[in-house]
């Protein structure tokens, strides 16, 4: 299980909480189960999220590897200038 | 309606051209001339890339029309460098970075050529002040001035 | 849209008056060209009077000069001895727009496009400088303050044009002067400005005085007041200060995207101030 | 000019220097071609019908006048797209040319293409249409009042909270902690409203562009653009093609900033193209740049932060209102994101909110929505500083955020260059200088996430042994000379052995726009890697050559050599020996790269400004302009002081004079150069760059993107230099004249 952290304004999808623990090695399974997990979490994923792990932000990257110790935050898809 | 005939000398090359009452000289250079290095920013001489040299006179081609130049001397960024050479002015340019997207820079070496003409050792309040009517988004100004000022040091030594 | 480039007065004079739709003067083009573009005018007719004699002159009269209407800013401020003579006229041509603009753009240009902004309007009328006027019947001449009748409108009938520009010949040491204010440093429309003229006597007190803001009001707006507490002052703080107040309570001014109603009005009298310290130093100059 | 900051242990010949960069002397005698250059055989002109109305109702138009109209070759309105079944592009395309309604003043609503530009603009005036005005709404607080006018229905997402109108389509926050404790600890709290305008990028190169497009679905199109894979994509979906049919050149290109990230006129160009069967240009004007492309969202940002005695910020609290035109956006995302970055805060909360309005579709401007939250932040971080009596840079110091901390967007910083930075600020003569009457001094941090993103890079050795390298990525500020130098650096060849060009979309891979400072963080690595491949094949023919093991062989100083037990047995081979002999040993030699580059590394800067205020008129002036920023490594150091240069310029224009002014029907009063102020020469002093170089872990040379950084401190520097020149606390930008001269004024 990972611990993600989840954004402010998403907690009400994810049941009232800022962290939720997840299975998934990788970027995409986090994700994926993230969907299972929290249907309310689904919309905003379909419209773009980023992954940071360990800091470092990652905007698609489905395989990269996720530790059941790294810090995982959710953030929105980003764009830039 | 029937065209306008005019002959100018556009780098020292003599050229005719038919025009519209309407046309500017900027339209000519570009679309029938085909003279790309003069850029079109705003088509209202508030941004200074479409600048030649008429008749010694630095000027916006934008606000000259195409029919009013007969027998006029024109220069433009593309009689700027020799066959073998590039104008001081442009190697200044390239050799402080004093361009990044490029699209001002034929008529900022204009402006500044006229410049050194009229000036061959101005202040960098002049040169800014000179260059007032030629707009740059990229680089903040601080790599032209500095590119002008030695180029100007350079031509006169 | 025709475009014609007559040889004589009287040519061109003909060719505005037989023309049934709407005619436009090109000399420097700067104004006109940009109107063209965004739509603004339609002309049917471009009459471009810089081959007529004598349109390109700067010609030294009766003390004063002559300025041809064809005549840039850049050839005006070129000669260093009509800059001297006429300072105040010089600044305000040299300000309008940039060094690309300056070497086409004119007096007649700027005086005939009717913006309440323009730059020399104001520096002319308050150096009392009369217009030529070539027409069907002859010519006329007539004060520059009766040319502007408000935003875009002029004076002139049909069939006329400005020939030139005459600056008379000035008293001992007197001096003009214009500043405006923009926001930008250069490429940029007076929010408001203001031309004074000064005469002193050896003294040094102000004899004669003339102050005209621009961009105020639809047309140049002459302070009479303002003149009158000058004129017998050495232009010492309190003089300037009520002066200021004068102008600023003289001003008409709207609230557009240039500036509103309360910067204008302050800062007319802010720069009629500094614009009569400037020609009063001037002036001292000339009587040391 | 200084360089200063932890310098890597790797010694580079190239990479650093500042060479010509190699498409100089074609921008230096005119010879570049830019989207407007492109010439081709019976080409049209297209125009667009814009309607000058902020909100209305399309009735009917009638196109049929225009269309008989000799010259005229065709015509579109939004029905001709409507064929084209596009869920992801239908904003892009209802922007371009307006479907039922006309969203912003400036909006087309036809098309034409005609054999030369005065008959297009005749058919433009041909073309009959009946509107139903609507009311419209403008700015941010009126649009989110319940009885707002509604921009477009149905667009609000789930998680916006109930009580606001349905132009409110989007929320987020961010943070943790607890601000409520967090502001008991405080000794002062400032809790303040800021308002920054709608800017332009300002570009000077309008957009234009070149397209043919055939019945049989194959296309050709020029444009300039900072993405031509983007364009490609969009443009094959909206015209209901196959990307591979649809081949998009990149022009040069006069300037982007982000705005040319995304399209206006290229699909209407392909479909008039279609329709005629003929090549169809099109260029902007001026004022169509204005109307019709993007400005930057405008932001109405409240702020509440509590600092302890001796500048701890105990809690921080921000609200982020940002209006981005008629369309969705995620542009409030990146703001309540980046608003609290430079700090290390136990409680902190960042809300967004997007809100529709009647005005043009935002496009991205450098660092997109960090400079309206971050000028409202370090505004406040000034005026606490004030209230507290404390240093402002001794405060920054005391909170910036480091490695370890959590940023207020959730992830924790790894090496971050914040306190460097900060510290090289503090320990400048610009720092310790004098102020004299009526100057202020201001101050302020400013940063950016920076990206990574899909990169291909193909890297072929000629058989002289030159280099050409093949990228995708439009070069907007000299990007083929970083490049360039950082496969010479690689190889160990001189600069002038390669040539670096820019592929169109059918002759690379897929590569993300240019955008989010990432191409010579990501095209450089990118580039690294293929040389790497090549130099590997290399080591390969020699091996085969000397017929040893590919393990035995290995390169060094721009040669393969024997190793290990081979050592010193064979000669070594230089690069341009090695090519001479790729046909025989096996065939041409290249290498190739493509990933979706990650780790970017988060940037940081720090800029300082002196400005004069006129009491008298209200005018400021700057006298001296300093900025600090971690660049990772300068790859070419003139190139990095010119993005830290004109990034900063474009932020004191928009703190000073830059705005988009409506009037009272909505309508845009300043579509133009004269009027849209941006800084001219004599306005400006030297911007005076410190790079700083801390090298990015997540780069081989540990290059960090330094394109869109810049642009953010200006407008809370500028401000709390004026704000302390004249002891007056300004909250809204622009600070023009006008505004400034009637604060004194009430102040006197």
């Amino acid at each position: 299980m990972v611990k993600v952290k989840i954004w402010g304004s998403l907690r009400n999808a994810a049941g009232g909480t800022d962290q939720v623990c997840i299975d998934g090695r990788n970027f995409k399974e986090l994700l994926d189960n993230l969907k299972i997990k929290y249907p309310g979490l689904k919309p905003q994923i379909e419209r773009g999220v980023s992954l940071a792990i360990d800091g470092k932000i990652y905007k698609e990257s489905w395989f990269i590897p996720v530790n059941e110790d790294s810090e995982v935050v959710l953030m929105p898809y980003m764009i830039g200038g | 309606m029937s065209k306008i005939h005019i002959n100018v000398s556009i780098n020292d090359d003599n050229i005719e051209y038919l025009c519209n009452p309407e046309d500017t000289v900027l339209d000519i250079l570009r679309d029938n001339l085909r003279l790309t290095g003069t850029k079109e920013g705003c088509g209202t001489g508030d941004c200074g890339a479409c600048s030649i040299i008429l008749d010694d006179k630095l000027v916006c081609s934008c606000l000259v029309l195409a029919a009013e130049v007969e027998g006029s001397k024109i220069f433009t960024i593309e009689g700027m460098a020799n066959e073998n050479e590039l104008h001081p002015l442009q190697k200044k340019f390239l050799e402080h970075a004093a361009l990044q997207c490029g699209i001002c820079t034929p008529g900022i070496l204009i402006a500044a050529k006229a410049l050194l003409e009229k000036n061959s050792n101005p202040t960098e309040t002049e040169v800014r002040y000179w260059l007032a009517g030629n707009l740059c988004r990229c680089t903040g100004y601080d790599k032209i001035i500095r590119a002008v000022l030695d180029a100007a040091a350079e031509m006169r030594s | 849209m025709r475009y014609v480039k007559p040889n004589s007065e009287k040519e061109a004079t003909s060719i505005l008056f037989a023309e049934r739709g709407i005619s436009k003067i090109l000399a420097g083009g700067t104004d006109i060209l940009v109107q063209i573009k965004s739509g603004v005018i339609k002309p049917d007719l471009i009459l471009d009077i810089k081959n007529i004699p004598g349109i390109k002159s700067i010609i030294k009269k009766n003390e004063g000069y002559e300025i041809g209407a064809a005549v840039s800013g850049l050839e005006f401020n070129n000669d260093p001895e009509l800059k001297k003579f006429a300072p105040g006229i010089a600044e305000a041509f040299d300000l309008i727009g940039s060094t690309q603009i300056q070497g086409r753009c004119t007096m007649v240009g700027n005086l005939c496009n009717a913006s309440p902004a323009a730059d020399t309007v104001p520096a002319l009328i308050s150096s009392n400088c009369i217009a030529k006027i070539i027409g069907p019947s002859g010519v006329r001449e007539c004060h520059i303050n009766e040319i502007p009748v408000g935003p875009g409108k002029i004076s002139l009938k049909k069939g006329e044009f400005i020939k030139s520009i005459f600056i008379p010949a000035r008293p001992d040491f007197s001096a003009d002067s214009y500043i405006r204010f923009t926001p930008r440093s250069e490429m940029d429309i007076a929010i408001v400005s203001a031309a004074v003229f000064i005469t002193i006597d050896k003294d040094k007190i102000c004899k004669d005085a003339k102050v005209s803001l621009g961009a105020v009001a639809p047309t140049v707006v002459t302070v009479k007041n303002a003149e009158e507490l000058l004129v017998g002052s050495k232009l010492d703080v309190n003089v300037l200060s009520k002066m200021a107040a004068e102008c600023s309570s003289s001003c008409q001014p709207i609230d557009d995207k240039r500036g509103t109603i309360e910067f204008r009005s302050h800062v007319a009298g802010v720069l009629a101030k500094r614009a009569a310290l400037l020609a009063y130093k001037r002036a001292g100059e000339k009587s040391e | 000019m200084t360089s200063q900051g932890n310098k890597t242990n790797r010694q580079f010949n190239v990479v650093g220097t500042r060479p010509v960069r190699p498409d100089g002397i074609d921008k230096v005698t005119g010879k570049a071609l830019y989207g407007a250059d492109l010439y081709s055989p019976n080409m049209l002109v297209g125009k667009m019908l814009r309607i000058n109305e902020p909100h209305a109702l399309i009735k009917s138009i009638d196109t049929s006048k225009a269309e008989q109209l000799p010259g005229v070759k065709s015509v579109i309105t939004f029905k001709d797209f409507l064929s084209v079944d596009t869920n992801k592009n239908n904003d892009i395309i209802e922007n371009c040319i307006a479907n039922k309604k006309v969203l912003y003043d400036g909006h087309a609503i036809a098309a034409v293409a005609a054999i030369n530009l005065n008959i297009a603009e005749k058919a433009l005036k041909l073309i009959e249409f009946q509107l139903d005005k609507l009311p419209f709404v403008i700015d941010i607080d009126k649009a989110m009042e319940k009885d707002s006018p509604v921009v477009q229905a149905g667009r609000k997402n789930e998680n916006v909270p109930n009580g606001f109108s349905d132009n409110v389509n989007s929320f987020c926050s961010f943070g943790h902690g607890n601000l409520e404790d967090g502001f008991k600890k405080a000794e002062r709290i400032v809790e303040k409203s800021f308002k920054t305008p709608s800017v332009h990028q300002g570009y000077i190169e309008p957009h234009a562009c070149l397209a043919s497009m055939t019945l049989d679905g194959k296309a050709d199109l020029w444009c300039c653009t900072q993405g031509q894979y983007n364009v490609r994509s969009i443009c094959a979906d909206i015209m209901g093609i196959e990307t591979s049919q649809l081949r998009v050149t990149a022009s040069e290109i006069g300037g982007g900033f982000g705005g040319k990230t995304t399209v206006f006129i290229e699909p209407i160009a392909l479909a008039l193209s279609l329709k005629s069967g003929q090549p169809v240009k099109i260029v902007m004007t001026r004022e169509e740049v204005f109307k019709a492309t993007g400005p930057t969202v405008s932001s109405l940002v409240d702020i509440k932060m509590g600092m302890s005695k001796d500048g701890l910020i105990t809690a921080a609290h921000a609200i982020i209102r940002y209006e981005g035109g008629a369309f969705p956006n995620e542009i409030y995302e990146l703001g309540a994101q980046s608003a609290f970055a430079a700090y290390d805060l136990k409680a902190v909360r960042s809300e967004g909110f997007n809100i529709l309005t009647n005005r043009p579709l935002q496009a991205a401007y450098r660092a997109p929505g960090a400079p309206q939250a971050i000028f409202a932040v370090e505004s406040t971080v000034d005026e606490l500083c004030q209230k507290l009596n404390l240093d402002p840079l001794e405060v920054r110091l005391k909170n910036a955020a480091k490695k370890g901390t959590t940023a207020s967007y959730g992830p924790t910083f790894d090496d971050i260059g914040l306190i460097a930075t900060l510290e090289a600020a503090q320990e400048h003569p610009h720092y310790k200088s004098t102020l004299g009457p009526n100057q202020g001094r201001g101050l302020s941090c400013g940063f950016w996430f920076n990206f990574g993103g899909n990169t291909c890079v193909s890297l072929n050795i000629n058989f002289d042994g030159t280099v050409c390298i093949v990228e995708g990525n439009p070069d907007i500020g000299g990007s083929r000379a970083s490049i360039s130098q950082m496969a010479a650096e690689e190889l160990d060849i001189p600069l002038n052995k390669i040539r670096t060009v820019i592929a169109d979309t059918n002759s690379l891979g897929h590569n993300d726009v240019t955008d989010g400072s990432r191409v010579t963080f990501a095209v450089g690595l990118a580039t690294i890697k293929a040389a790497k491949a090549a130099k590997k094949e290399m080591c390969k023919r020699a091996a085969k050559l000397w017929n040893i093991d590919e393990e035995a062989v290995i390169w060094k100083d721009g040669h393969v050599l024997p190793a290990g037990a081979n050592a010193g047995i064979h000669d070594p081979l230089s690069l341009k020996e090695i090519a001479a002999i790729s046909a025989q040993t096996g065939g041409p030699i290249s290498g190739h790269h493509e990933v979706n580059a990650e780790g970017a590394g988060v940037s940081f800067g720090v800029h300082l400004v002196d400005v004069e205020v006129d009491p008298e008129t209200g005018h400021t002036k700057i006298l001296r302009y300093t900025v600090f920023q971690d660049a990772g490594k300068a790859v070419h150091p003139s190139y990095v002081e010119g993005q830290m240069q004109g990034g900063s310029v474009q932020g004191i224009g928009w703190a000073l004079n830059e705005e988009y002014i409506y009037d009272q029907d909505g309508k845009l009063l300043n579509p133009g150069f004269l009027d849209y102020r941006i800084p001219v020469a004599s306005d400006l002093p030297m911007i005076d760059p410190v790079i700083l170089e801390i090298p990015n872990p997540g780069h081989p040379y540990g290059v960090r993107g330094v394109g869109e950084t810049s642009i953010v401190p200006p407008l809370a520097a500028i401000c709390n230099a004026v704000s302390r020149a004249t002891e007056i606390r300004f909250t809204e930008l622009p600070l023009s004249p006008p505004k400034v001269l009637s604060a004194i004024l009430k102040n006197q």
